[in-house]
């Protein structure tokens, strides 16, 4: 016999003042099965969990329904109250009757009559409710990090710390990312490089952590605790053990004419290349495409092959391959970053046409000791001095169009602030004017920085935008824009023009959502689980997101994003195991047909099957191909429940006949 | 035929390739085969039938069959194929435990349709092209095949055998039939047209679970209905609601994997043209989701157990066709 | 439902909301005070592809007067593609409803994000509209299941 | 401030002002813009704020050459040639007069003027 206990809630007068609480209690008092219904100010209140506690053991409650606000508010809040009491908390159900009713209808009579309706419901429902107990599934002690960049190094750095294994995987050929490429940062403009060359040294020395270099994850399977990652080490014709870095390769290749990617195509590098001098590993790769050798076709073939004599450790091999690595991950955390955007759509800008119009990254390794100029501005054209630079902001920022990026892409103020003081500050005759929408400088420091760079250095901040770029015959270029505060249209003879571009992430990051069932937004950030309280870790359980794939940020902003997605993957290492979601698939065999539909429409892998041993009439028995769920694997959602053709699958929590009872009481 | 059948049988039998034969053999009347198993060659001389009349699809006996020690010998037409392929792809028979003799057809007799001729007391068939002999206790009469040609016959879809191992005769071709005629026509008539003549269709149902018993896409170890814990448990329809409650969950669970078979017609003893549901399903899966036949292979996921991120949406439905 | 000589037809709605998307849009149409009649009552279920087409039929077979189902937006589906499975199978159930002379519109799905709260209202508001006007519903109804 | 009349001229425009988000890149991008007295920028914040008679007043108006250049590169997709436009037609539209009278032409043809010109004469200043 059922003794369900009914709990309605006031919420003050949120519920109170369009539905008549008391008359709610009485008629669900009604109820069969129902032993007490009562009324109460507060529920989720102390007092009012107590109500719930004391009714379980007062009445020995064998169900709870509380009419309040949405599940999702507070179901875990009385789930709690009543295992407190002794209760199983899978027996409370909850009748929304706060957003779904009092919010949303006026007239008393009404809301009253459909709350009541909503209770029975959830009334008919518990009757069906059984006790389920959540399973528990252990969890593998490494983690993962995709991407090198300094986000990545520093989730590393910080896992390893704490004692657990890291895998870091980067496509390109060395970690350290963007911030690599960077020559100076904000706000203390202390040199890029210095600061993080260290972490990339100290994370190829960490022994806990293994850098996989020019490497892809190629496949996830599994759930939180439980991962399996297939990582893609990309052949990169050179064996990573036995290459020293020593760079004599480089030196004797004859393709020199390859656009050096790391210098963003300003300059060019050798078929077999070093990214840069502090490359993590620092090994040498060979660029198939261009290599004289491997372009062939059949590297037997006498062709070149100076790199391979010329390496004194034998460590060139034309015939490596593609090699692939399974590991077992607890905990995932995505750092995939971003790329400035393709400037293509913007033809006012003039950026394709003329060479003197650059990106502002293409203008850090302009500006960077280690660039193509050896650390001296010159224009790209001519390799003159440029005397006159327009800096344009959000260029594809703030877009409304096809063309460009409807955010903010955040850090270009404060680079810009940062190009056009560095300039000043080294060739005091060159002038520089800024055209800005806003100048947005929110951060410790930030607006004091920019403020130097009007104050201090003399740059000319005009609010206005540039409407057209035009390169003249003369190798001058013609900055067409509006003066907003003295209303006027300007026309600025300047030799360089850098565009601030608004950034995206990487196009790596949609199949790697896909493949790690995590969401994205429409602009392929990462959605992270909750915008306000859980922002490094995504909606799916076990991934974290750390840096700008999951928003535009600057170094610092990453950095902290990165640790505390580090802390998140800690907290969830150092278990031993982690409770499962009890609401799961379950297939009754007797009814199995074992016909497959279920595991075809399984987005986890969570169903497989067996031969098992049936009795049938007369002492005979069969062989039966049944379905059985992994409990740990299956996320609830119930696909299976109606690709099953007998109903032998069902799904605890959410069964058949607790909806159809549900269903029933409605239509009552 | 049969005499070629029966010599395949027995010369398999005797080799040791099977164990038993699923055949036929004659019921109470001439007209009324049923499905029979056979283990020695003496049962096959005695029994075996196969005529004009023997129209039962014996795939879905093959899926307790074939569970069974020894391998068994099935005769299947091209449209048995298609029955055997699809339960294969769902794990419901042993394929490696069946010896599949592929037999050709050129349509079956639909026996109402001789009575409804007026024709009673009927001993016997012979079918010269064309034309149709019947003897009956009252003499002999001569019809036209097309005439008395079972539905499903009329509407065949292919003569091809999808699977086998072993053909007798020469193998047919997919072919172009006008199955869908009848579904365009309903799709045409308005709602309410469509309502009525459903109405008095499914209002016939006794619920004697024949199309159910017969469908080979109907295999379920337990039938949903028979199952108290579904919700919809029930034995026997009481109104109009409980008649079209069952079979628009029979059809639906059999959407995607009913190859058309058009038994459930055919078995259907108050005539209700039931195939038209599992037509009406096909036509859809066809248009919206690509040309897909049930039972052509083995690999192909169901189209309702796949998806693409493309596909319409469920208001497709509102926007198209008659109100 | 009520039908009653003197009053207009109310009409009885039942919503399949998934818990991830469109239960939290209907919260969030709470939550913002946007009314919807009270014709409609949502069954939380964990997503939409746990809606069995048993479920709609009972629903009918009870007296509901309209279904509509509703989930995440496709490619949005926190189950990754439960919901492209609902809108196969939803297309088929409708179309086949439709066949049977059952109106069309007293069924729908609709994709609802835990966004979209005022589009949660909004179609409530034109569903329950239309089935109002098909008026009650007798093609699909179980007359032991009528109430007096 | 005259509210019919910023009814009127957001809607014969079909543009949201609101969209803008004052980069000026309309005014930088404009040909016409030292022909003008209001700019492109200004238009759609004039409009907004509903000072439309003072545009109206203005030869600004008659002095943009439609040439969509500000639609086309504003990044907020606000369309400011639609709305001088459709303040242009305003002020037609009040006076009740069309300024050009097609039997007035054929006097000021001139063999050099180009026939587009005449056609978008007769959209700018005819009703």
């Amino acid at each position: 016999m059922q003794k369900i206990g009914v709990f309605v809630c006031h919420c003050g007068t949120n519920i109170a003042a369009t539905v008549d609480v008391k008359a709610v209690a009485e008629a669900l008092s009604h109820e069969a099965g129902v032993v007490i219904s009562q009324e109460y100010q507060y529920m989720c209140s102390e007092a009012g969990q107590n109500l719930v506690k004391d009714a379980i053991k007062e009445h020995g409650l064998t169900g709870v329904v509380i009419c309040s606000c949405s599940p999702r508010m507070h179901e875990n809040t009385f789930r709690k109250a009543a295992a407190a009491a002794g209760l199983n908390p899978y027996l409370v159900e909850i009748a929304n009757i706060r957003e779904q009713c009092s919010w949303i209808h006026k007239d008393i009579a009404t809301a009253t009559e459909k709350a009541i309706i909503l209770g029975k419901a959830a009334i008919a429902k518990v009757h069906l409710n059984t006790p389920l107990v959540a399973g528990e599934s252990p969890v593998a002690k490494r983690a993962l990090v995709i991407g090198g960049g300094i986000a990545g190094i520093q989730t590393a750095l910080d896992i390893a710390e704490a004692g657990f294994e890291v895998d870091i995987v980067e496509k390109e050929a060395t970690i350290g990312g963007k911030m690599a490429q960077i020559d100076k940062t904000f706000p203390t403009l202390d040199c890029a490089a210095c600061i993080l060359t260290p972490k990339m040294v100290e994370a190829s020395q960490n022994e806990k952590i293994t850098i996989h270099s020019y490497s892809e994850v190629s496949a996830v399977k599994g759930f939180i605790g439980n991962f399996t990652a297939t990582i893609k080490k990309k052949r990169r014709f050179v064996d990573e053990t036995k290459c020293t870095g020593c760079g004599a390769c480089t030196e004797v290749c004859p393709m020199q004419k390859v656009p050096n990617a790391f210098n963003l195509g300003l300059n060019n590098r050798g078929a077999v290349y070093i990214p840069f001098a502090q490359a993590v590993p620092k090994v040498a790769t060979i660029d198939a495409n261009y290599c004289l050798k491997l372009r062939k076709g059949d590297v037997n073939e006498k062709v070149c092959g100076k790199c391979a004599a010329a390496c004194t450790v034998g460590a060139i091999n034309y015939h490596q391959q593609d090699e692939y690595i399974e590991q077992k991950y607890g905990a995932i955390v995505v750092a995939t970053g971003f790329n400035p955007i393709k400037l293509d759509k913007y033809d006012e800008f003039a950026y394709n046409q003329c060479p003197d119009v650059v990106t502002s990254l293409e203008l850090e390794r302009l500006m960077n000791a280690a660039g193509p100029n050896g650390g001296t501005l010159l224009r790209p054209s001519d390799k003159t001095h440029p005397h006159k630079i327009v800096f344009v902001q959000c260029v594809g920022s703030r877009c409304d169009d096809s063309k460009g990026k409807p955010y903010c892409s955040k850090i270009c103020c404060m680079y810009t602030a940062k190009h056009a003081m560095l300039i000043r500050e080294k060739y005091p005759d060159t002038e520089v004017y800024v055209f800005y929408i806003d100048v947005r400088t929110p951060g410790k420091n930030f607006d004091e920085f920019y403020r130097r760079a009007v104050e201090q250095y003399n740059v000319h901040y005009i609010k206005g935008m540039v409407g057209k770029v035009t390169p003249k015959a003369d190798g001058t270029i013609d900055v067409q824009a509006s003066d907003l505060l003295s209303n006027e249209q300007l026309h600025i003879d300047a030799d360089m023009v850098v565009l601030a571009t608004a950034i995206e992430p990487d196009k790596t990051a949609r199949p790697l959502a896909t493949m790690l069932t995590t969401q994205m937004d429409t602009n392929d950030f990462f959605t992270e689980a909750h915008a306000k309280l859980r922002p490094v870790e995504s909606a799916t359980a076990g991934i974290f997101l750390s840096g700008a794939c999951q928003g535009p940020k600057d170094i610092p902003e990453t950095v902290a994003q990165a640790s505390a997605a580090a802390s998140k993957a800690i907290g969830l290492l150092v278990k031993d195991s982690i409770t499962c979601n009890p609401c799961v698939a379950h297939s009754n065999e007797l009814m199995c047909n074992g016909c497959s539909a279920c595991e075809k429409v399984c987005p986890y892998g969570a169903i497989t099957y067996q031969d098992k041993e049936f009795r049938t009439p007369y002492r005979t028995t069969v062989m039966r191909r049944v379905a059985s769920v992994n409990p740990a694997v299956c996320q609830g959602c119930g696909a299976c429940t109606v690709a099953c053709p007998s109903g032998a699958m069902d799904l605890n929590g959410f069964s058949n006949s607790q909806i159809m009872a549900e269903v029933d009481a409605i239509c009552k | 035929m049969q005499e070629a059948m029966i010599s395949k049988a027995k010369q398999l039998l005797a080799d040791g390739t099977v164990t038993r034969v699923i055949g036929w053999k004659k019921g109470e009347f001439a007209y009324d085969i049923t499905p029979a198993i056979f283990e020695s060659s003496e049962e096959i001389d005695r029994d075996f039938v196969y005529d004009d009349f023997t129209s039962t699809n014996v795939s879905k006996y093959l899926v307790k069959e074939s569970k069974k020690e020894g391998k068994i010998l099935a005769f299947l037409k091209p449209c048995d194929t298609y029955s055997l392929n699809q339960l294969t792809k769902e794990h419901r028979v042993d394929r490696d435990n069946i010896y599949v003799v592929g037999i050709p057809s050129d349509g079956k007799l639909d026996i109402e349709k001789i009575k409804a001729k007026g024709i009673t007391g009927i001993t016997g068939v012979e079918r010269d092209g064309e034309t149709l002999k019947i003897s009956t206790v009252y003499g002999d009469e001569t019809m036209s095949v097309a005439d008395v040609m079972s539905n499903k016959c009329i509407s065949c879809k292919s003569k091809k055998h999808v699977t086998y191992d072993e053909l007798i005769g020469e193998d047919g071709e997919v072919i172009t039939s006008d199955r869908f005629d009848m579904v365009e026509k309903l799709e045409n008539m308005t709602s309410e047209e469509r309502y009525n003549f459903w109405r008095g269709e499914l209002s016939k149902c006794i619920r004697c679970n024949a199309c159910r018993n017969v469908c080979p896409a109907c295999t379920c170890e337990n039938c949903v209905f028979n199952n108290p814990d579904s919700g919809v448990e029930n034995k026997a329809a009481a109104d109009s609601f409980e008649e079209n409650m069952f079979h628009i969950i029979r059809a639906f669970h059999v959407a995607g994997r009913c190859t058309d078979c058009g038994e459930c017609s055919r078995v259907c003893p108050q005539n209700i043209p039931l195939h038209l549901l599992n037509r009406k399903f096909i036509k859809d899966i066809n248009s919206l989701y690509g040309e897909y036949q049930a039972g052509a292979d083995t690999t192909t996921k169901a189209p309702l157990n796949d998806y693409t991120t493309e596909d319409c949406e469920a208001s497709i439905v509102h926007e198209r066709g008659v109100e | 439902m009520q039908v009653n000589d003197n009053k207009e037809f109310q009409p009885l709605i039942v919503a399949f909301c998934c818990n991830w998307c469109s239960y939290a849009g209907a919260d969030l149409s709470g939550t913002n005070r946007l009314n919807y009649p009270t014709n409609v009552k949502i069954i939380r279920v964990p997503c939409s592809c746990r809606v069995n087409p048993m479920f709609i039929l009972r629903a009918f077979q009870r007296g509901a007067d309209g279904v509509i189902l509703c989930g995440c937006h496709p490619g949005d589906c926190h189950y990754t593609s439960g919901n492209y499975f609902t809108r196969r199978r939803m297309t088929l159930l409708f179309s086949m409803l439709d066949f049977l002379g059952i109106e069309r519109d007293r069924t729908r799905v609709e994709w609802v994000s835990a966004a979209e709260g005022a589009k949660f209202a909004a179609t409530m508001n034109e569903f329950t509209e239309a089935v109002k006007k098909l008026g009650p519903n007798r093609r699909l109804e179980d007359l032991r299941c009528r109430k007096q | 401030m005259n509210n019919n009349l910023k009814e009127q001229v957001l809607r014969s425009s079909g543009v949201n002002v609101l969209k803008c988000m004052r980069c000026g890149k309309c005014s930088g991008t404009c040909p016409s813009y030292d022909e003008m007295e209001y700019h492109p920028h200004q238009f759609v914040y004039m409009v907004e704020k509903g000072d439309i008679e003072t545009l109206m007043e203005s030869k600004s108006i008659y002095k943009c050459l439609t040439c969509f250049a500000c639609v086309e590169r504003c990044p907020r997709g606000v369309e400011p040639a639609k709305v001088v436009e459709a303040v242009r037609l305003a002020t037609i539209r009040k006076q009740g007069n069309n300024h050009l009278i097609p039997d007035a032409i054929p006097e000021m043809l001139d063999e050099d003027l180009p026939q587009q010109a005449i056609v978008t004469a007769f959209r700018k200043y005819t009703k």
